[in-house]
């Protein structure tokens, strides 16, 4: 939309120092040199916690925490799109959706539910919808403005929302109920600690790949991305193309989430694709903290966990004060809790220093 | 002819319906820059404070009077408490307002009951031209959308407090620099929609009934719309909006409703995407 | 008598990280001072911080002989400060007309803009054109013509002719020269030569610091000068 | 001090899930309040098996992915021995895994709805397509003509009742003129109005439902539909639906369910529990069938029923007796339940709105059944 | 063959001409100035050649391919790097960062993926920095620079991709004298291996680095030439004298 690389820099200054009392980066130099080692300190503590949870947790919680894990997996594929790339998906359900469907009909009309195939027929359809919605949006003479793509893939898991509702072979409205469950052989995964270790075991390696995948130069160019995406081109970059693979990515790590739940819940329906489950991974990771994958993760467990206490003890206000909490979150730390604990430095990412550590080491 | 006419008339007076709804969107969404996902609730409150006015027996067109006052005077404090952060930050303002709109709409669920409630029009009955009815109220928010309409793009392009608007929301450190009291702009230019929006729903509250999703119910098909008619003048958005109204009043006409329904998305995303500047591409009022 | 504009001990700087350190300056009612100064030693932001962009962190700014340290630019600029920043200077979806409309919102006659466009008769072709097309020379004219329309007793011009061309330079020159017999003007220029016509007498910031400061003629015939500019 | 104060045995666990947030918390919180009233009274005349009851209600909050959580909460922290709830089909269709086939558990449900719910160890207690149509649509032909119009939500309520009735008409010698079905929230009806009105249809049997039916009944009645003469039909409206639009657009308005206010005139016991509801809950929150608020008393009833004559309280046990359970008295009479079927037998009403009040004009003889499964 | 040569450029916006049939023609390792008052067209030439704009008329060719079609990344890829007349760095990254994403933008996907070159680049990156007097500030983010010290950022961004050609629109705005001086000393290694068209209005500047001179009136070529055909040329002179 930015007709000039004058209004693209103009609309950049405004983000800068435009109130007075919008605070401007701060750089103070002590903060570069503490702040580095947070990041993996709370990734630590996180991955401990979830660990030793089915511990000592009850059963139901249990349960519970599956699906928070499944969720965050889902909000780890929204971080990856728009906390790294800038690309607002305000449709990630879509694939989680789809990819839940698929598997769902995959279960119910070909009786397969085994595993192997299964979550990788999900996050196939996840990517498949991805590429096709995401080039779609993306690619083309125009380069696409951020409004543009986040009305555009809000439309687009409206519209899906819309013909799951309508179309009968989906269950219409009502969905698709009792799925059978998930199966290796003659082992079926039912809701429990085993599925807890297993998704918690797809999630940390996700979470590792994307760890790497955003941490390398491919994550460098997708920060400069973020911040304009026509100077990127005038270096050379394929600027397009890095966005729809990274959204593809997305998707199908969405997709995979989205098999996972579907079988965890035992049905799909067609808010799964539509625009509230669109709008709650954006909350999960503007929650947590957007542009740090782990931000994304406790933005989850967060705003899970609080729903569901909340729901248990103010029963009839609980959506209002949950509201509120949002609010207020956004209001006071936009850059989602994590930033309690993270500098900025650390959360925008910096590239440079670690070769001269490595070099150091190295002789 | 007579049932063309009544068609005509039907599509037309729904795509006022949603020009109306969508004239403070878009002011919002085009002069400042900020999606506000809570300008359902805004229509919601401005439902609400009509149907207050019912309820407790005053005239209900007091209360469509009062509506977009007290819509607007909210909407300035908001601004100044909330909104004003997000300027920085169009996507975090998608979510604040989304908050914010979540908790006026569940207040007023909790309010209401989460029933459906009736307010009846202050013009009611139908307007028979031979063996024709039209509604009354229906043909009262066409002109009201009109006159409404034209305030607005007179109040923008020729006031100098359109073009305060406009500069402030350029660029708003050289807007100072030039004597503008930005904040007092922002106040009122939210304001200014928010109470577009509080009159949006004291109009239509009698057709659709009063309930806590009304406002929701548009909020989408009012993005779209903004898009389609292109960001960043006052025009765009209305073109947009009459565009989208009519079109879903009229595809059922001659389309399975449900098709047409995922038909209207699907074409303005298309359309958006081959013509990104949208219908009148954004410039001036 | 207080100067026009007053500035003591001024400290200022973004976020944490401070830029000017105990900057005294004092401004007369009339005629032209020069702030000179390498990249990044601080002239803009002593700029920033008179309009009241920048919050001052301590000292005081006084104009007209009230402190306005803590006044809104807003405020400040109605008081009668104009200001032509060095970037950004033009609302660039705005079209030039209205851009001009802006700047003369709080003037009185409406022969200004007229006036304006006599200066540079450039902008009169490009009255319907967004200004964030015009090319860079254009823009600072719109910028100048802007600021000059708001009546300002007090103009601080950034850099007013980077960008333009000589032959326009010129122009400018003379006109800022004619100004500054009427009003006060503080001008941040590379152009030495330029700079030093239109003042009277020039400060040199270094670091952030006020490292040199006399009438015109003595602080260009300083030989620390050279040392000052250089990278 | 309760009765049971000093009584050894633990208390017997109900649970609720219901929507108490969300658009149609009017009917879940009402639905909830039923249970306490129940509950309450039931403990007041010394618990059932000599045990007190306790009620455990869960949010559903119209959000399945939240209802699900919140239903395992019942199921596996607080181990019910029962559950009630769910008001939408989809709702059921969510919750009904969780409950019946990884939670082992009873589950009623106790809203109207299109039928075909065959789930061992659920129990519907809400009318089915056959109770509601049966009569009704022979009456309406009667009292309003032969020509139906169907307009209709797009989802599997209508779909499935559509089916019902358009065989029901049909066998009665009435002609569907048209079937069409709307998005859920579609608010402009001006072409279906149009086909209605052109078409001289007698009957709009109608099927959508809120946010679109308020703007829908009154353009139909702008349109001249009701001057007409024509007739309006909605098996869902009961009291609470009554106030969407203004009274003289919906005159003459007929539904078909098991319970109406105005029964309390005529009939003691539903004087008693229509008093004994507003006198605890005085509030929005109406004891109204649409609701599915008869449905939930009906269904304790029937299950303090059950486990009386079970005299345990394992899934098994009760679940066989409740397959034949009856309740002499319950709102809008007697109830009893289907052997082999889980579906309830129960009478009848149609009424029609008349200045905004709803006037009885036919009933069934006895109980009508469900024919499900 | 010369390394570009842009002929018959014109470009409409609206009613206005703003180019209208000028001419570039740029041989190997030569240093072009191109001048003209303000709106006779210069950066609206820069960006014809390196695609930000698309002429309405005119071909473009680059290293004897027809580049006129070509997208700005492909462009770039050809060997064309453009500094634009405002700046746009990358603002909330670190200057670190900004350079090394000019660096590597040749990178094949696979070598982005796997960090293949950051090592090899890392040199790179400090030299740069240190030449352009910002390797103190490496891990500062770019917006936290002057205006001035943008400029060299934005240079140095532009000399990263190791061009062909680099396209130069007003580098030295806002800079000193002295300033100026270094900036020239530090484009005149690059000699070697890369030509140079440079936008410019402080003449004395562009006489002590260019060899030869377009100059732009009103989107036509009015001369162009060696630096002393063009100081000698009467039509340039008279430009000189008349306003803008
Ligand atoms: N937004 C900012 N945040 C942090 N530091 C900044 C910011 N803007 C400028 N600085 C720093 O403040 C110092 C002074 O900058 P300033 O812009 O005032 O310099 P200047 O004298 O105007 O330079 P130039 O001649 O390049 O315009 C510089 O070191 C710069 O890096
Ligand atoms: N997008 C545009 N729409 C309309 N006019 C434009 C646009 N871009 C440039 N122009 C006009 O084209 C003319 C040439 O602009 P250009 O930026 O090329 O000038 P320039 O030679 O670089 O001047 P300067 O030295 O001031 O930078 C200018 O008069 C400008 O107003
Ligand atoms: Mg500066
Ligand atoms: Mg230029």
């Amino acid at each position: 939309m930015l007709k000039s690389m004058g209004a693209a820099k103009q609309a950049v200054q405004v983000e800068v120092g435009d109130e007075m009392d919008v605070p401007v980066i701060d750089h103070a130099p002590a903060e570069r040199g503490t702040a580095r080692k947070i990041l993996p300190i709370v990734e630590g503590v996180v991955l401990v916690a979830a660990l030793l949870a089915p511990l000592v947790l009850q059963d139901y919680l249990t349960v519970f925490a599956t699906r928070v894990i499944i969720l965050a997996l889902f909000a780890l594929s929204f971080d990856l799109v728009w906390g790294y790339a800038g690309i607002m998906s305000f449709g990630q359900a879509l694939f989680f959706g789809s990819a839940g469907y698929g598997v769902a009909l995959l279960a119910r009309d070909l009786d397969i539910t085994n595993i192997v195939l299964v979550l990788p027929a999900g996050t196939l359809i996840g990517l498949t919808f991805a590429l096709l919605l995401g080039g779609f949006l993306l690619l083309g003479r125009h380069p696409s403005s951020v409004i543009f793509v986040s009305l555009g893939t809000l439309t687009g898991s409206y519209a899906a929302d819309r013909l799951a509702r309508g179309w009968y072979y989906l269950g219409g409205q009502n969905g698709i109920p009792s799925i059978a469950p998930m199966s290796l052989g003659t082992y079926e995964f039912t809701e429990g600690p085993a599925f807890y270790y297993l998704v918690l075991g797809i999630l940390v390696v996700v979470y590792l790949l994307c760890r790497f995948l955003v941490r390398s130069q491919f994550g460098l160019a997708l920060a400069g991305l973020r911040e304009n995406e026509q100077r990127i081109a005038f270096f050379g970059y394929k600027a397009q193309h890095l966005k729809a693979i990274i959204f593809t990515i997305g998707g199908a790590v969405a997709g995979l989430a989205g098999s996972l739940y579907a079988f965890h819940e035992g049905f799909v329906w067609p808010n799964m694709v539509g625009v509230v489950v669109s709008t709650q991974v954006v909350l999960y990771v503007l929650f947590g903290g957007s542009g740090t994958l782990i931000g994304a993760v406790i933005g989850t467990v967060i705003v899970e966990g609080v729903s569901f206490w909340l729901s248990d003890n103010y029963r009839d206000v609980w959506p209002i004060i949950l509201g509120l909490l949002l609010l207020l979150v956004i209001l006071f730390r936009p850059l989602g809790l994590i930033s309690f604990v993270l500098g900025e430095r650390e959360r925008v990412g910096s590239f440079g220093a670690k070769p001269k550590e490595k070099r150091n080491a190295a002789p | 002819m007579a049932n063309a006419f009544v068609a005509a008339f039907e599509i037309l007076s729904f795509g006022a319906i949603i020009v109306l709804i969508v004239l403070g969107l878009g002011i919002i969404a085009s002069m400042m820059g900020i999606f506000n996902f809570a300008q359902g609730e805004f229509v919601l409150l401005g439902a609400y404070i009509t149907y207050l006015a019912y309820a407790k027996g005053m005239p209900i067109w007091a209360g469509m009077v009062a509506a977009p006052f007290v819509v607007g005077a909210l909407g300035f404090v908001l601004e100044a408490l909330i909104i004003r952060r997000f300027y920085a930050a169009p996507i975090v303002a998608m979510l604040g307002t989304y908050a914010l709109g979540l908790i006026i709409r569940e207040s007023v669920r909790g309010l209401i009951g989460g029933f459906y409630l009736t307010v009846p029009e202050p013009i009611g009955g139908s307007i028979d031209i031979g063996a024709m009815h039209i509604s009354a109220w229906r043909f009262t928010i066409i002109v009201i959308t009109l006159l409404v309409m034209g305030g607005c793009y007179l109040l923008l392009s020729r006031t100098s407090f359109g073009l305060r608007v406009r500069a402030t929301l350029e660029n708003p450190s050289l807007a100072r620099a030039s004597g503008i009291s930005t904040p007092l702009i922002y106040g009122a230019t939210f304001a200014f929609g928010a109470a577009l929006a509080g009159l949006a729903g004291a109009l239509i509250v009698p057709v659709f009934s009063l309930f806590a999703d009304l406002g929701l119910r548009f909020l989408i098909q009012g993005f779209v719309a903004v898009m389609v008619g292109g960001v960043g003048s006052f025009i765009g958005p209305v073109a947009g909006a009459g565009v989208i109204g009519t079109l879903s009043a009229a595809l059922p006409w001659v389309m399975a409703p449900v098709v047409a329904d995922v038909l209207v998305f699907v074409l303005a995303i298309v359309f958006i995407k081959f013509r990104p500047q949208g219908l009148i591409a954004g410039k001036g009022v | 008598m207080p100067e026009f504009l007053d500035i003591k001990h001024l400290d200022a700087g973004y976020g944490r990280s401070q830029v000017l350190f105990d900057v005294s300056l004092g401004i007369p009612w009339r005629g032209g001072v020069a702030v000179l100064g390498r990249n990044g030693a601080g002239k803009t932001t002593l700029m920033k911080t008179i309009v009241g962009e920048l919050p001052a962190w301590k000292g005081e700014v006084a104009f007209d002989g009230r402190d306005i340290s803590r006044r809104a630019t807003q405020e400040r600029v109605r008081a009668g400060i104009g200001y032509v920043p060095q970037e950004h200077s033009v609302f660039a979806r705005l079209s030039v007309r209205d851009n001009l409309a802006v700047g003369s919102l709080a003037a009185k006659d409406a022969s200004a803009i007229d006036r304006v466009l006599t200066i540079f008769p450039k902008l009169g072709q490009r009255l319907d054109q967004p200004a964030g097309t015009l090319s860079g020379g254009e823009r600072k004219m719109l910028a100048i013509g802007r600021a000059m329309l708001g009546d300002p007793k007090l103009l601080l011009l950034d850099e007013p002719t980077e960008g333009v061309w000589i032959g326009v330079i010129e122009e400018i020159t003379e006109r800022l020269i004619e100004l500054a017999k009427t009003i006060a003007v503080i001008i941040v220029e590379q152009h030495l030569d330029l700079a030093l016509r239109v003042a009277d007498y020039a400060y040199v910031l270094d670091r952030g610091r006020v490292a040199l400061q006399g009438a015109a003629g003595e602080v260009r015939g300083n030989p620390e000068l050279m040392r000052y500019l250089a990278p | 001090p309760a009765p049971w104060a000093n009584a050894a045995e633990a208390p017997i666990k109900v649970g609720i899930a219901t929507d108490l947030t969300g658009p149609i918390a009017y009917a879940g919180n009402a639905d909830a309040n039923v249970a306490k009233m129940v509950i309450k009274e039931i403990n007041a005349a010394g618990g059932l098996l000599g045990r007190p009851l306790e009620l455990y209600i869960e949010d559903t909050a119209s959000n399945e992915s939240v209802a699900v959580g919140n239903v395992r909460k019942l199921i596996q922290r607080d181990k019910v021995d029962m559950v009630l709830g769910g008001i939408t089909s989809s709702m059921r269709n969510a919750i009904k895994d969780p409950i019946v086939a990884r939670g082992k558990t009873l589950y009623i449900y106790p809203q109207l709805y299109e039928g075909k719910e065959c789930t061992p160890y659920l129990f519907c207690t809400g009318p089915t397509p056959a109770q509601q149509c049966d009569e009704f649509i022979p009456w309406l032909i009667k009292n309003g003509g032969k020509k139906f119009a169907l307009p209709s939500a797009n989802y599997v309520w209508p779909h499935t009742l559509n089916v019902y009735a358009r065989k029901v008409i049909e066998s009665n010698g009435g002609e569907v003129v048209f079937e069409e079905y709307y998005p859920l929230d579609q608010v402009d009806f001006s072409a279906t109005v149009n086909r209605i009105v052109s078409n001289k249809v007698d009957v709009v049997f109608n099927t959508v439902i809120p946010p679109g039916v308020g703007p829908f009944f009154k353009q139909l009645y702008e349109a001249g539909f009701l001057k007409n003469g024509g007739r309006l039909a909605c098996v869902y409206y009961d009291e609470n639906t009554l106030n969407i639009n203004q009274a003289a657009e919906i005159e003459g308005l007929a539904s078909c369910l098991d319970y109406f206010k105005v029964l309390t005139k005529e009939n003691p016991f539903d004087a008693k529990i229509q008093a004994a509801y507003e006198k605890d809950f005085p509030g929005n929150f109406l004891f109204a069938a649409g609701s599915a608020a008869t449905g939930t008393y009906r269904g304790l009833k029937l299950w303090e029923a059950a486990v009386k004559e079970a005299g345990k309280i394992d899934r098994e046990s009760v679940a066989a007796a409740l397959d034949h359970a009856k309740i002499a008295e319950g709102p809008g009479g007697p109830a009893e339940m289907v052997p082999g079927k889980r579906h309830c037998k129960m009478k009848m009403y149609t009424a029609v709105a008349k200045g905004g009040n709803y006037e009885i004009v036919a009933r069934s003889n006895g109980l009508v059944d469900p024919k499900e499964c | 063959m010369p390394l570009l040569e842009a002929a018959g450029i014109k470009k409409v916006f609206g009613k206005l001409t703003a180019l209208d049939g000028a001419a570039l023609t740029v041989g190997e390792n030569e240093f072009h100035g191109l001048i003209g008052p303000n709106g006779s067209g210069k950066s609206t030439l820069m960006k014809c050649i390196a695609g930000a704009e698309v002429p309405t008329q005119g071909k473009v060719s680059f290293v004897n391919a027809d580049i006129t079609a070509f997208t700005p990344t492909e462009r770039a890829r050809a060997g064309m790097s453009l500094k634009f007349q405002i700046t746009s760095v990358l603002p909330s990254l670190t200057l670190y960062d900004n350079i090394l994403l000019a660096l590597q933008a040749q990178c094949s996907l696979l070598d982005l993926v796997f960090s293949r070159t950051r090592g090899a680049l890392h040199d790179q990156v400090m030299t740069m920095l240190t030449q352009f007097r910002l390797a103190n500030r490496a891990f500062d983010a770019a917006a936290a620079l002057s205006h001035g010290q943008q400029q060299w950022l934005e240079i140095a961004m532009a000399l990263a991709g190791k061009p062909k050609l680099l396209l130069l629109d007003e580098p030295t705005g806002g800079m000193s004298l002295e300033e100026r001086r270094v900036t020239g000393e530090l484009l005149q290694p690059i000699k070697k291996h890369c030509s140079l068209v440079i936008v410019e209005h402080d003449l004395d500047f562009i006489r002590d680095i260019c060899d030869r001179l377009t100059v732009l009136d009103q989107g036509k070529v009015l001369a162009s030439g060696t630096v002393s055909e063009i100081q000698a040329n009467t039509s340039v002179q008279e430009i000189y004298l008349r306003r803008a």
